[in-house]
């Protein structure tokens, strides 16, 4: 048997990947990627979880995490396309409108 | 209910005329003041002979004010003194209203004026009719109200806005007090009705109050307050500036307002209070002093004035200090006799003053008349029989009151010796400068422009036939008060009065009586001898005067300065503190300062705090993944 | 339950008309076109006005209890209650309030042009929040409107003002906010000591310890004394005047300060009585200062609405001076003139409104003459002139006399003190009079020139006359409001006797109880 | 090492390497293809845990749709000189370290995470029985109902807001 633990290291070492990949890359849709990227890995840590408590409970999760992942991704690139018409450009480093 | 028709008809003739006069009633605007103030006055005469009759009539009408145990209604109390008051009130404005007429036509506010003038018949018969103090304080309002109005008629002349705007305020200084006598009134005697604080007040003898810590005797207290108000309404000093101002205003308005009945409101008051002013000694010497004071200060004054009407304004602030004199002497009804004839008099002087005006065409400057006589002969023949009888010679009105006022005084002690002098002294002046402005007027040549001795006419039969019924008045009400030298029981209007006034104390010698008498018919002449040598005689002369006695001329020409002292000392500093200390250092710079200097602190932090926001997303980003690793750190090894 | 009257009458009056306006502004939003607004709002304030009626009419005069009550459970579990009432002290400004909300609507007919649905929602709104200021029998509900009523004000200040309006705005707001929250920190610690309840009534009965009342006072005096405002937290209204439209200065003036002496009335002296008992002196200091200090700023003022705002400074100066004399004339008195205050200075700000629609100006010296030019307005104005200054005969006088008669029998020095701020009174606004409508009129405004001044209409006459009977009703007979208060106002001065507890001791001792 | 540990291991190894090669490639169009890959290992992944209806949807909704509509909006934005520029911001090292440390936290924690009992009812037999599909089913439509229907309302307003934001403002 693969132990619980495996699962849940794999989830811990692919979530770190995606924060590295939030804060690292400049491409604004890689950035996204990279949320997608922690949902998965908390995704599978659920569905490993639902696995061996035996409960229904963490993959109906998934389904609303699926759920919640593809509206954001619908909202943010459409906030994305929005803003790209204004200000050409999707680099993290050049989109500062937020400055104080 | 005929009592309370009394002062409501010229209140219906107000609201009529205000309300309609602009578009409807315009020049017709006497068809219904004059009858209805006409009406007063027959009202007038009916309650004076109920009382005559010895009906004593005092009526509530309902409650004005209640709070707790403050209750104030309003009331009428229709007594001797009410009633001699209320026939000088409404047969001088009768008479007045009429002179109005002639005298106002063609003006472009006419309607306006006879409004004005019926809402201050309205608010004198008010002040003279209340039972109670609030009533009269009510009164004394409004007859400032209107006296501000009809000051203020033409008002697109700088000069008379500011002067009504200066009785006004004037005045407030001595409401200021009397309103405060008010509140003690009735915080020592529990009502402000006449009956029960008159009633009372020889229950609060000796009692004292304490001001910063000193005490102070009650009543003395009470009536000084009282006598602020009377102080600033009867233009004594030190309150005296707003009087000469006033005459800015009509000519009609300076005979009823400020010198007939208004500014004698006043003396009423006192005379009114005497239960009370009767039991200080301190006050009623205030009152003398005052008065005595004020009679020669403003004669010295009208020595020297070349305004027709200030002359007569002057004159008018020096017999209303008479009047006090009388009163603080204790003579009250000598006071109300003076006040009564006086009535007479200066509003006869003032209006053929008027009537003189009218005929020049606005000309006011006494240097630039001369000559009436010929012209203007009714005029010239009434202004002697007011002169005469102001200056006092025997047989006219002034001469009986005068004389009472004078004898009075001489037998108060030794303050009473020294007013006495001092009212000698301003009997003489008094019969100098109203005969200079005789002869200035009437006599000699006509120094004015061409164009206005063309127009040089009499004046119409409204104008003079009012002239004449005052002059009547001018000679025989004198005869309401004989001095028992003359006459035995000759003074019936002070028996008349003395149910509310009591009798004057003293009684003196035949003797000194002549002696008093004599010494006043002599000032008068003597007065009369060294205008008509100096006006008359000898024109250059005052000139040589003035000249010799520059200082002295200029001090009293510019009326001692008093205007400008108060501007000085009082009205400029009070603007320049208002502007420049409290509004544009205390409330700009302090409070100003704290209220936006606090927010501007934690702006200035904020604008160096904010450059924290970058604006980029992965700073932001690195705050929480920081954050959160922070949180995860504490979890797995601080627990 | 003994001290309150359930509704007498067989409808929720009190709830309807405070919700009334809400309502009309509900429909306001599902409404197109101006002129339909207006009349709309103007038939919703009218009947606001209707229904608050039989309030004045079934009113017994002869208890304090509180009357038209209705008590409803709201939060259970934190013991709040819709819990509504008036009694003689609230009553008249009820009245004062759906009053002044109808001549708001018509003062505002011509003069907001901009977003005029947004305008009349917002007033709409402000006038309900007002009234449940004033029915609010529970903390909770007190709180809710007290705020509730700050958010239509500033947008009235901030979207519909003057030049300066967005700083006029946030000043007002963060200033009046500042003292209100300060309320809030007390009304829980009240929520805590008080057992657990938000009543209103049930809390004025308990006793607090003298250290308790006197932080509770102050923190309850931060909210009153910038609503009313006192010297020195009133720079906010200069400026908030100064801006506001026409109506926002007629409510500003006519009710908003009101309930900064309405919240002394009904809160700090009844729930803090010994804490009232030594603040006396300091606040008698400051209303003093306040008349004088307002009165002499009035006198160096160049511009029109500000020197009615800083007048009210000094009016207020009155009200806060009575309501501290505490003794039945110048409780009395306090209120009235806080009604007398609401009807003159709101008057002035619709006259200055008026005018302002023809000139476009606001300074003083720009005008002169105008009493040839426009007669009858000239004539309305100087009625309302010598009410404000307290001419015997109008309103002015009943209270301002009440109050210093108060005031004098209190303490003696204040009283004369605060009377010299009526000479200052009549030295500013007769400056003031003179300025505009006397002497020559200047070529600008007259028939000929640039911008020919007409008098009065009809809509602006309409909108004066109610408030110029009132001056005169009031001046004659004021017994038809004195008459309101007398049960409530002896109640509250007795109940406030009999809480002697720190009578006993010195000033010091207490001072010492309390640090 | 049994099967299962050794299918596991290649998963494992998968899933970390696509995801790095995800985060690192300058392309975006690269990271999407990886990320497809990705996607897969997961389904596998979720295959091996006894959950087919998940993995089936992992593949349907996230590489058909969700990453297709990435690809459409690389496409759309049509970003030729990004590809030329750096591909990691200035502040990469500490996103770097970040990711590090995290994972130096959560691994030895995670590393002894066992399952306690009690245990749910659906065990691998009782799903076996009724089949995947309607074990979720009968859970989501019937405990979950008020999420789920909550769950679409957010689609749509997704829906929604997606087309309102990306629209052109007709002027």
């Amino acid at each position: 048997m693969v132990p619980l633990s495996w699962y849940i290291i794999l989830s811990a070492v692919m979530f770190s990947i995606g924060v590295f990949g939030f804060l690292a890359r400049r491409n604004l849709i890689i950035v996204f990627m990279s949320v997608e990227l922690m949902l998965n890995s908390v995704n599978i840590s659920l569905v490993a979880f639902s696995h061996y408590l035996q409960s229904m409970r963490g993959q109906i999760l998934v389904f609303f995490v699926i759920t919640v992942a593809a509206a954001e991704a619908a909202i943010g690139l459409a906030i994305l396309i929005a803003f790209y018409r204004n200000n050409p450009t999707i680099k993290v480093d050049e989109i500062n409108l937020l400055k104080g | 209910m005929k009592y309370t028709l009394i002062p409501l008809l010229p209140l219906l003739s107000f609201i009529i005329n205000i309300l309609f006069g602009r578009n409807f009633i315009k020049d017709k605007a006497h068809w219904i003041a004059v009858p209805a103030v006409a009406g007063s006055f027959i009202l007038a005469v009916s309650a004076f002979m109920d009382v005559l009759a010895g009906n004593v009539i005092n009526l509530n009408i309902y409650n004005w004010i209640v709070s707790g145990d403050f209750q104030v209604s309003i009331g009428f109390l229709i007594d001797q003194l009410t009633a001699i008051m209320l026939i000088v009130v409404t047969s001088i404005s009768t008479l007045i209203f009429i002179y109005s007429i002639g005298y106002m036509h063609g003006d472009g506010g006419y309607y306006r004026f006879f409004a004005y003038l019926s809402l201050f018949v309205f608010s004198m018969l008010m002040l003279v009719m209340a039972n109670n103090f609030l009533l009269l304080y009510f009164g004394w309002e409004a007859v400032g109200l209107c006296s501000y109005f009809l000051i203020g008629f033409w008002f697109h002349k700088k000069s008379a806005a500011d002067a009504g705007k200066k009785a006004f305020i004037v005045n407030r200084f001595g409401d200021f007090g009397f309103g405060l006598g008010v509140i003690l009134v009735f915080l020592t005697f529990g009502s402000l009705d006449y009956a029960q604080v008159f009633g009372n007040a020889g229950s609060v003898v000796g009692q004292t109050i304490n001001i910063l810590g000193t005490d102070y005797d009650l009543i003395t207290v009470i009536c000084l307050l009282l006598f602020c108000g009377a102080v600033g309404k009867s233009a004594q000093m030190p309150l005296h500036v707003w009087l000469p101002d006033a005459m800015e205003g009509p000519t009609p308005v300076s005979a009823l307002i400020h010198a007939a009945t208004m500014v004698t409101a006043g003396v009423f008051m006192v005379a009114r209070c005497n239960p009370l002013f009767n039991l200080s000694h301190t006050a009623m010497n205030t009152v003398a002093v005052v008065g005595g004071v004020t009679a020669i200060f403003a004669a010295t004054i009208g020595l020297v004035q070349n305004d027709i009407k200030r002359v007569i304004a002057y004159s008018t602030v020096s017999q209303l200090g008479y009047m006090f004199l009388a009163l603080g002497v204790g003579a009250y009804s000598a006071g109300i006799f003076h006040l009564y004839t006086h009535a007479y008099f200066k509003a006869l002087l003032f209006l053929g003053s008027g009537s003189v005006i009218h005929a020049l065409h606005d000309e006011q400057n006494m240097q630039k008349m001369g000559g009436l006589k010929k012209y203007m002969p009714v005029t010239y023949a009434v202004f002697i029989i007011a002169t005469l009888s102001i200056t006092g010679i025997p047989g006219l009105a002034g001469f009986f009151s005068k004389d009472e006022i004078l004898y009075r005084a001489y037998l108060g002690g030794d303050t009473g010796k020294f007013l006495w002098l001092l009212g000698t002294a301003a009997a003489l002046m008094t019969s100098f400068y109203s005969w200079r402005l005789i002869f200035m007027t009437f006599h000699g040549k006509f120094r004015g422009t061409h164009e206005q001795e063309h127009h040089l006419h009499e004046s119409p039969k409204v104008i003079t036939v009012p002239l004449m019924f005052l002059a009547v008045g001018a000679i025989f009400a004198g005869y309401a008060g004989i001095p028992p030298l003359l006459m035995e029981h000759g003074d019936r209007i002070g028996e008349f009065l003395s149910p509310v006034l009591g009798h004057p104390h003293g009684e003196g010698t035949h003797a000194e009586e002549m002696m008093v008498m004599a010494s006043s018919v002599l000032v008068a002449l003597a007065g009369w001898f060294i205008a008509h040598k100096m006006y008359v005689k000898n024109p250059e002369l005052p000139r040589k005067v003035a000249e010799m006695f520059k200082p002295f001329y200029n001090l009293l020409f510019n009326k001692y300065y008093v205007d400008e002292l108060y501007g000085k000392t009082i009205v400029q500093p009070v603007l320049k503190i208002s502007d420049k200390v409290i509004l544009g250092f205390f409330d700009a710079k302090i409070i100003e300062g704290i209220v936006n200097g606090v927010p501007n602190l934690i702006g200035a932090f904020s604008r160096k705090f904010r450059q924290v926001q970058t604006g980029l997303l992965s700073n932001y980003g690195l705050a929480m993944a920081l954050g959160a690793l922070a949180i995860i750190g504490y979890m797995i090894f601080m627990r | 339950m003994e001290n309150i009257i359930l509704n007498q009458l067989n409808y929720p009056v009190l709830t309807c008309t405070v919700f009334l306006p809400v309502a009309g502004a509900l429909l306001l939003l599902f409404l197109r076109g101006d002129s339909l607004i207006r009349f709309t709002t103007l038939l919703v304030t009218l009947a606001t006005f209707v229904i608050s009626l039989p309030l004045l009419t079934d009113f017994d005069k002869t208890t304090y209890k509180m009357q038209f009550v209705e008590k409803h459970e709201w939060i259970p579990s934190w013991g709040i209650n819709y819990f509504i009432g008036i009694d003689g002290i609230s009553i008249l400004f009820i009245f004062l309030t759906t009053l002044l909300s109808i001549l708001c609507v018509l003062v505002s007919w011509k003069a907001i042009e901009n977003k005029a649905k947004e305008f009349h929602i917002a007033l709409l709104t402000l006038e309900a929040g007002m009234l449940g200021v004033f029915v609010a029998l529970d903390f909770f509900l007190f709180y809710i409107f007290w705020e509730a009523m700050l958010i239509p004000m500033f947008l009235l200040i901030g979207v519909w003002g003057g030049p300066q309006r967005v700083y006029a705005a946030i000043k007002f707001f963060l200033y009046t906010l500042v003292g209100s929250v300060l309320m809030l920190v007390g009304i829980v610690v009240l929520y805590f000591t008080g057992g657990n309840t938000l009543d209103i009534l049930a809390l004025s009965a308990l006793q607090y310890p003298l250290k308790l009342q006197f932080w509770l006072f102050l923190a309850f005096f931060a909210a009153f004394a910038v609503k009313v405002p006192m010297f020195p937290f009133h720079t906010w209204l200069p400026d908030a005047h100064t801006e506001a439209p026409t109506a926002g200065s007629v409510i500003l003036a006519g009710v908003l300060l009101k309930m900064g002496a309405y919240g002394f009335l009904r809160f700090s002296i009844p729930m803090f009585p010994d804490a009232t008992r030594l603040f006396v002196k300091p606040v008698f200091i400051l209303s003093v200062i306040g008349i004088i200090y307002g009165a002499l700023v009035c006198l160096a003022q160049k511009d029109l609405k500000r020197l009615i705002a800083y007048s009210s400074v000094s009016h207020m100066g009155f009200v806060t001076l009575g309501i501290f004399a505490l003794n039945i004339q110048g409780v009395e008195g306090g209120i009235l003139q806080m009604v007398n205050h609401g009807i003159i200075t709101g008057a002035l700000f619709l006259m200055i409104g008026i005018i302002y629609e023809r000139t476009h100006t606001r300074e003083i010296a720009a005008y002169g003459g105008f009493a040839t030019l426009v007669p009858w307005y000239a004539g309305l104005f100087i009625i309302l002139t010598f009410a404000s200054i307290g001419l015997p005969g109008t309103n002015g006088f009943i209270g301002e006399f009440l109050i210093l008669f108060g005031a004098f029998k209190a303490q003696k020095l204040y009283g004369v003190l605060a009377a010299t701020g009526v000479i200052l009174g009549a030295g500013y606004m007769l400056w003031l009079y003179q300025k505009i409508f006397w002497e020559r009129p200047g070529p600008d405004y007259g028939p000929s020139g640039r911008h020919p001044v007409r008098d009065l209409g009809l809509r602006e006459v309409v909108t004066l006359a109610p408030l110029i009977a009132l001056i005169f009703w009031i001046g004659f007979y004021p017994e038809v409001f004195l008459g309101y208060m007398h049960s409530s106002v002896e109640r509250l001065l007795q109940d406030f006797n009999l809480s002697a507890y720190a009578e006993s001791q010195n000033l010091m001792a207490q001072l010492r109880e309390i640090f | 090492m049994t099967a299962p540990q050794v299918f596991f291991s290649y998963f494992a190894a998968m899933i970390t390497g696509l995801s790095l090669l995800v985060v690192t490639r300058k392309n975006p169009v690269h990271s999407v293809l990886w990320m497809l890959l990705l996607f897969v290992h997961i389904a596998g992944l979720y295959l091996f845990l006894n959950a087919e209806f998940l993995a089936a949807i992992q593949i349907i909704i996230y590489a058909g749709a969700i990453l297709v509509l990435f690809l459409f909006v690389i496409m759309l934005l049509n970003l030729r000189k990004e590809e030329t520029e750096k591909r990691f911001q200035r502040q990469w090292p500490l996103g770097l370290g970040i990711g590090v440390v995290l994972m130096m936290f959560l691994v030895p924690v995670l590393g002894n995470i066992s399952v306690v009992p009690p245990l749910g009812p659906y065990s691998v037999d009782a799903i076996k029985s009724e089949g995947h599909i309607m074990t979720v089913g009968k859970v989501l439509y019937t405990e979950f109902l008020l999420p789920f229907e909550i769950a679409s309302v957010i689609l749509l307003v997704a829906i929604v807001g997606a087309v309102v934001l990306a629209k052109r403002r007709l002027e």
